[in-house]
């Protein structure tokens, strides 16, 4: 069986999907979601080991050797990407079915499940796939499904976001087929391997060009990258806790995975940052969405749009790694793809016991929680600190890395300003400590109770990794390390 | 009990760490809950006595925790400069605390356990800050410094404490990750290492202009150490309860803050390499202006403890000073400086606490006469004062003495007279307090005079009276017997004493 | 409005047109039924739903006519290397496609290449295409289904009832036209591997036939004829069986999807695997339609028994 | 001029994407908006469809005697791709409907307007308590 392991990646949550329409009962369901979940990150974790010591492992789709069929390609980069998809998911689940059971109708639920599983079969798939028309495809069915899951939202404002995204989203996915078929026009193939080989002879032309643009752009859009963001915060905080939480760790890294992908190992590095000018441009705009999603951050009352502008910031700390177009560069943005999941799971998931509790998300009904919730708001406080990047978690080991690559490169106003923007976070990250710690609860409101231990056991678990992952950082970093040289051998 | 000397070095830094369990854990019978951090600082210090020790007999003490990121590691290591810290800290921390038991309960504060617990927290920072032995570990426990005293700071919890705390953390933490992380990683990059090496890490080829600029970075970036304009979170931390204005202000954060800076100076810098970096010179006036001002402002302020701040800010400019003209007898000044002024500082400090707790006075013009009902208290504040100002027979004028040494070996004439003139300022707004406590009558309160000459004693509580003893009886035994913290001060920059565990 | 919606009807069915010219059948088979059907009868439902007006104000030509003209300018500066429209030299004619042509007779025995790798070659890009339909029915589902419809509501009754009376023909002409709509669709679908055609039309037609039942003779009726709780199994089912394929395939010693070690003779396991998963795809298909359609009319049906309980 | 005769076709398909394009940006109406995604993606298959057509060839469907066929993969592609366009047509007309009844309008700028006013009332409320 070990030799399935590519497709089962995909095909445990895949198949799991239509599985739950016959379980019905949404408890069960929950269940054997779970069970899905980790069996796919089981699998992942496996992958990873395999292609530590191999270095890549294809998979011929129904017997046919690509070009001509579809190929499973797994090598360190999506290994990577998968394990964290998969995990997280799977830490969020622990917590779904105490958070739905409030957020969201009974007859609901089992169909909630469902499309949980199949963004994450969609997700996986992008991320597994070594087809370029494949990505597409799966590319749907993760946003088809994740548009269904925000408009589940109880406040009427998710309708409205998740249609915007609908737009948004299928705009993007429509520039991607656009790009896919005018690298096919011009290669003839869909295989991302064989484009590889066969893209060099004709990357002179107009068309090629193109086609990067368009693809860039569209994953751009997935990506939320700034200016093209503005979907994403309200489709954060109307959708339900869960959800935005399991997005939050996740998304944002499917489309970083695509970006890496097709810039170094199918148009290849030199095509990328030398023919056009991506590093200027991804550089100005990581730049950009740091500091003013982090400025807008600071003056939101919905704590979850608060969070929602510190991604879109965190994205240009990614894209800035990316733009720096270096070993050192790639190391510290897939590390920061790892780590931001990391922080940006634990808090949401806090948020969402908060919203359990006191159920709302404004800043100012937080007022007392450091008392009457401590070990959540301790979980938030230590999330907090890791997006600043203190020392002893794993906000930190990422800024180390970039910052370090920056300065490497000789760019050592970049590295001011990235270390600049970082205090914009001690900014909004505080407000809400002072409010939960300083203010007595309002009057209006009446005590609440500390999350139940469903909520607590995944928060701990992620904040502990926060910390661990930020105390002993052998084994992130040799991961990251190996699969961005993997990329780079791959480039030349 | 015969531990080994590595063992009780992690003690030291663990130890505090772990007593907040069992302070936790006793948090319904005050006595015991007391008790415990008694006995660990107790501990703590002994441990640190017995490491000096080791020092002096030649051993050479290394720990080596986890390695954070490749080709950095988690260590510590002993030599003299830390050992002075270590000292102090652990000496005054077990005197602060027992001062404390007498202040939170004659104040009745609530939420002691907490403090408790933060304050033994920041100890093991501190002591990790002490032994650190590369620079990255320094930084780590620098900011678990600065967050834990945090919650200490806004102790009090109302809208002043938050505004207090605000400043506090805002400065501390931006400077921190703006600058000083910005300057290590500069580090790290042109030297490639981060170890504290005697001489200096920095190839010779390296360029001056940017090194001098990564130094500016390193003294705005260890905002700890108050060099003007980042000064401002001093007298902001003033909102918290006396014993942490004592703990910040002459044992834990500033003083790490102006150690980090000697570290900088000495084992990364390099006293030779400070002196042909083209920001020597301009980062010297500035600590020298901050000197003045600092000194300056203090002479305005009418509350003790704000007062008592800007004169902090003032002393550790000597300090700064001391690294920046990289001489021999410059280091010594600032090391000693940073035992004596601790002592003089905490001295006052106490008394202000005192004062606070007996009479309920903070403003200074109200404690006119108050010699007559204080007088223990008020005594200690004259020699607390006269340390500071650096007269005999008070520890302050060895320190003074070395300064003003090294201004002359280096012939920096400017310094040399701003030292003089802010000793005089240093006079001026420190003597009237004791002066007129004792010789001017009390002020005249609501209509009817109240008689001067029977006024009954009314001291604070006895264990901060212990306190204020021990701590003023410090500066006066620093001054009969400095040996021990001269040697060690002046072996600092001893090539034989590798700050290297390999 | 309700133009709106008919020209893009229209303009699905002239680019059906477009498609034949151009060879591909099935692709105009398939724009035809979903552009100019399915999309439009969706379309016009929710006009229905929604109302048809609209205030012009809310335009903001410039900016979008600015980005529009750059990436159109993108695109056309695109096409001029392009290698010309129809060249046989080009290079999609050369690597990849030719073995399609010339090998899948003897490699698949399907003489519509289009299926042979739609089925085979690519049978994964297919199995993610159920697996999107399948996630549209779910979100519909999500999105609309109502708690429980108001049991035998007067008003919904006299909706059907007055719909009913008025095209009486019609509903007999219908009536005896639906067996044949529903008899063609299994002819698409098992004729798929020959000529045009295959799961994803004949589920279609298959809905198409259901839906205009539906469209006739009241929701309610319909519901009798095939329930929601059914359906929405089937439509697990299709994308299961799809699935299961291809674990069977994986379990015979071959790879995901590889329908050769199906049966002893690799041609005949093409042909069983392919006729298997387009059954899969034409069950979910059929009965996501159904679903979506189903779903549309209940919440409309809905909403105006939530305005004759309030009038 | 053989560049015209040999890209017009693509051309016209651009031009049509951009059509689809441009209403779904400029125009404020949901349903419009859904109608330009369709148009856009239409075209954007048209553009697969021509880049599969060989000059003189026939559908793929093996016969006797022919030798020339058009691309089959672009049709393949283009199934699904269909599939995908009503897949998202279904859901965006299902979150009109639903955004119809929740604001009981399905223009931009109303729902827009009636956002903010959400945030607003909210803060009154805010301040009530």
């Amino acid at each position: 069986m070990l030799a399935h392991l590519p497709i089962l990646q995909v095909i445990v949550p895949l198949m799991a999907a239509p599985a739950c329409l016959i379980l019905r009962k949404p408890k069960l369901v929950w269940l054997f979601t779970l069970l899905a979940s980790s069996l796919a990150f089981i699998i992942s974790i496996l992958l990873l080991q395999q292609v530590m010591v191999a270095d890549t492992i294809s998979y011929e789709l129904g017997g046919w050797s690509p070009p001509w069929g579809i190929e499973y390609r797994i090598d360190k980069l999506n290994a990577f990407i998968a394990l964290i998809i998969s995990g997280v998911s799977t830490v969020v689940l622990l917590a779904a079915q105490t958070s739905i059971e409030k957020e969201i109708p009974e007859d609901k639920q089992t169909l909630f499940y469902i499309l949980y599983l199949l963004s994450l079969t969609g997700m996986l798939g992008i991320v597994t796939t070594g087809d370029a028309f494949n990505v597409f495809v799966f590319l749907e069915i993760s946003s088809l499904s994740a548009y269904s899951l925000i408009a589940l939202g109880k406040d009427r404002r998710a309708l409205w976001a998740s249609f915007q995204y609908l737009i948004m989203g299928t705009i993007g996915a429509t520039f991607i087929l656009i790009g896919i078929g005018l690298m096919y026009q011009m290669t003839g193939t869909l295989n991302m391997a064989d484009l590889a080989t066969r893209l060099p002879e004709v990357a002179e032309t107009r068309t090629v060009t193109t086609a990067y643009v368009f693809f860039i752009v569209g994953v751009c859009l997935k990506l939320a990258l700034f200016p093209l963001h503005f979907w994403l915060p309200n489709a954060y905080a109307y959708a339900p806790s869960i959800v935005t939480a399991f997005f939050a760790a996740t998304s944002t890294k499917v489309a970083a995975y695509l970006l890496i992908r097709f810039t170094f190992s199918i148009f290849g590095i030199s095509f990328s940052f030398t023919t056009l000018p991506m590093e200027t441009l991804f550089l100005v705009l990581g730049l950009l969405g740091i500091f003013i999603a982090s400025t807008v951050a600071i003056y939101q009352d919905n704590i979850k749009h608060v969070f929602a502008y510190s991604s879109v910031a965190q994205v240009g700390y990614m894209i800035v790694g990316f733009s720096l177009s270096t070993h050192a560069g790639l190391t510290a943005m897939l590390l920061h793809m790892f780590n931001h999941a990391l922080m940006k799971g634990a808090l949401f998931l806090a948020l969402a016991a908060i919203i359990y509790r006191v159920g709302s998300t404004r800043i100012a009904d937080f007022q007392g929680l450091g008392r009457q919730m401590p070990l959540t708001m301790a979980a938030v406080v230590v999330g907090g600190l890791s997006l600043i990047g203190v020392p002893l978690t794993v906000g930190f080991v990422s800024k180390w890395y970039l910052v370090v690559a920056a300065i490497e490169k000789g760019w050592w106003w970049v590295a001011g300003l990235v270390l600049l923007g970082s205090l914009l976070a001690v900014i909004y990250v505080w407000r809400i400590v002072e409010t939960a710690y300083f203010k007595a609860p309002m009057a209006g409101r009446q005590p609440v109770k500390e999350a139940p231990m469903a909520f607590l056991v995944p928060v701990w678990l992620l904040v502990s990794a926060n910390v661990y992952f930020g105390v002993d950082t052998r084994l992130s970093v040799e991961i990251a390390t190996a699969a961005a040289k993997s990329l780079f051998g791959v480039a030349q | 009990m015969n531990l080994s000397l590595e063992t009780l070095l992690q003690l030291c830094i663990l130890l505090p760490v772990l007593a907040t369990i069992g302070i936790v854990a006793f948090n319904r019978h005050q006595n015991l809950r007391e008790a415990v951090s008694i006995f660990t600082s107790l501990f703590v210090f002994y441990a640190v006595v017995s490491i000096y020790l080791g020092l002096q007999s030649g051993e050479i003490i290394s720990v080596h925790w986890l390695q954070i990121l490749p080709g950095l590691s988690v260590s510590f290591a002993v030599e003299p400069l830390g050992m002075i810290f270590a000292l102090i800290a652990s000496f005054l921390w077990l005197v602060t605390i027992i001062y404390s038991i007498g202040y939170m309960r004659g104040h009745n504060e609530d939420h002691q356990t907490r403090f408790y617990c933060c304050f033994a927290i920041a100890i093991g920072g501190v002591m990790g800050v002490a032994f650190a032995d590369n620079l990255l570990t320094l930084f780590i426990f620098y900011e678990v410094l600065t967050l834990s005293t945090y919650p200490l700071v806004t102790h009090a919890g109302t809208e002043a404490a938050k505004k207090g705390g605000r400043i506090y953390l805002g400065i501390l933490l931006s400077t921190s990750i703006a600058f000083f992380l910005f300057a290590i990683l500069g580090t790290w990059v042109i030297a490639d290492t981060l170890d504290f090496t005697q001489g200096g890490v920095f190839p010779e080829d390296a360029n001056t202009t940017l090194l001098g600029i990564i130094l500016v970075l390193f003294i705005f970036g260890i905002g700890k150490a108050a060099i003007m304009p980042f000064h401002r979170w001093l007298p902001a931390a003033m909102v918290a309860p006396t014993p942490v204005s004592a703990l910040l202000h002459a044992v834990a954060v500033v003083k790490a803050g102006v150690f980090t800076v000697m570290k900088v100076g000495v084992f990364i810098f390099g006293l030779d390499l400070l002196v042909v970096l083209p920001t020597t010179q301009f980062l010297l006036y500035l600590a020298g202006a901050s000197v003045l001002l600092a000194s300056f402002v203090a002479m305005r302020q009418d509350n003790l403890k704000a007062r008592l701040a800007y004169s902090t800010v003032s002393q550790l400019g000597y300090i700064t000073i001391g690294v920046l003209l990289a001489t021999s007898s410059g280091v010594i000044a600032s090391s000693m400086n940073i035992a004596m002024h601790a002592f003089g500082k905490i001295t006052l400090f106490f008394c202000a606490g005192a004062i606070l707790v007996a009479a309920h006075k903070s403003n200074i013009s109200e404690m006119r006469g108050l010699g007559r009902q204080m007088p223990f208290t008020m005594v200690a504040f004259f020699i607390g004062s006269l340390s500071i100002i650096g007269l005999p027979p008070t520890g302050g004028t060895w320190s003074k003495w070395y300064l003003l040494m090294a201004t002359l070996e280096t012939e920096q004439l400017i310094i040399m007279a701003i030292l003089m003139l802010s000793s005089l300022l240093n006079i001026a707004y420190l003597m009237p307090i004791p002066f007129h406590a004792f010789f001017s009558n009390m002020p005249v309160k609501n209509g009817y005079g109240v008689s001067t000459d029977k006024v009954q004693i009314k001291e604070a509580p006895i264990a901060s009276l212990i306190a204020i003893g021990i701590a003023a009886l410090g500066c006066l035994i620093l001054f009969i017997y400095p040996n021990p913290l001269y040697e060690l001060a002046s072996a600092i920059l001893e090539p034989k004493q590798s700050t290297h565990g390999n | 409005m309700f133009a709106v919606v008919m020209l893009a009807g229209i303009y699905g069915l002239v680019s059906a047109s477009f498609f034949v010219a151009m060879d591909a059948v099935d692709v105009a088979f398939t724009e035809a039924s979903v552009g100019a059907g399915i999309s439009t009868l969706l379309m016009l439902t929710t006009v229905a739903m929604t109302g048809r007006t609209e205030h012009m104000a809310s335009h903001k030509p410039l900016l979008a006519l600015f980005v529009v003209t750059v990436t159109g300018g993108l695109l056309i500066y695109g096409t001029f290397d392009m290698p010309y429209f129809g060249s046989a030299d080009a290079p999609i004619h050369n690597h990849v496609a030719p073995r399609y042509i010339y090998d899948s007779m003897k490699e698949i025995g399907v003489p519509n290449m289009v299926t042979s790798v739609l089925a085979s070659y690519r049978g994964f890009d297919t199995f993610g295409e159920v697996t999107v339909i399948f996630t549209a029915g779910i979100g519909v589902l999500a999105l609309l289904s109502v708690v429980q419809r108001p049991k035998s509501d007067a008003v919904i009754e006299a909706i059907n009832d007055s719909m009913h009376e008025k095209h009486l023909i019609l509903r007999v002409v219908i009536k005896t036209m639906i067996p044949f709509i529903l008899l063609y669709a299994f002819y698409v679908q098992f004729h798929g591997d020959y000529g045009p055609g295959g799961g994803f039309q004949a589920g279609v037609i298959f809905a198409a036939g259901i839906i205009m039942y539906a469209l006739l003779f009241g929701l309610s009726a319909a519901r009798q004829v095939i329930t929601q709780p059914v359906v929405q199994l089937l439509s697990a089912v299709g994308v299961l069986i799809y699935g299961s394929v291809g674990l069977v395939s994986m379990l015979n010693g071959g790879t995901f999807l590889d329908y050769s070690v199906l049966s002893a003779d690799p041609i005949a396991g093409q042909h069983l695997g392919i006729l298997l998963i387009e059954l899969g795809v034409g069950l979910t298909v059929a009965s996501v339609m159904i679903i979506i359609f189903f779903s549309f009319s209940a919440r409309s049906e809905y909403q105006q028994a939530k305005k004759g309980e309030s009038l | 001029m053989t560049t015209i005769l040999g890209l017009y076709n693509y051309w016209i398909v651009i031009v049509l994407m951009m059509i689809g394009f441009y209403i779904i940006i400029a125009h404020g109406h949901l349903i419009k908006k859904i109608v330009g995604l369709n148009i856009f993606q239409t075209s954007v298959f048209i553009f697969y469809i021509s880049v599969g057509k060989v000059e003189g060839a026939s559908a793929p469907i093996w016969q006797e005697g022919i030798i020339l066929y058009s691309n089959p993969l672009p049709h393949v592609l283009i199934l699904t791709a269909i599939v995908v366009g009503i897949a998202t047509t279904a859901l965006g007309l299902a979150l009109i409907i639903r955004i119809k009844e929740a604001y009981g309008s399905v223009d931009e700028h109303d729902i827009q307007a009636m956002d903010n006013q959400d945030m607003v009332n909210q803060d009154k409320e805010q301040q009530q308590c």
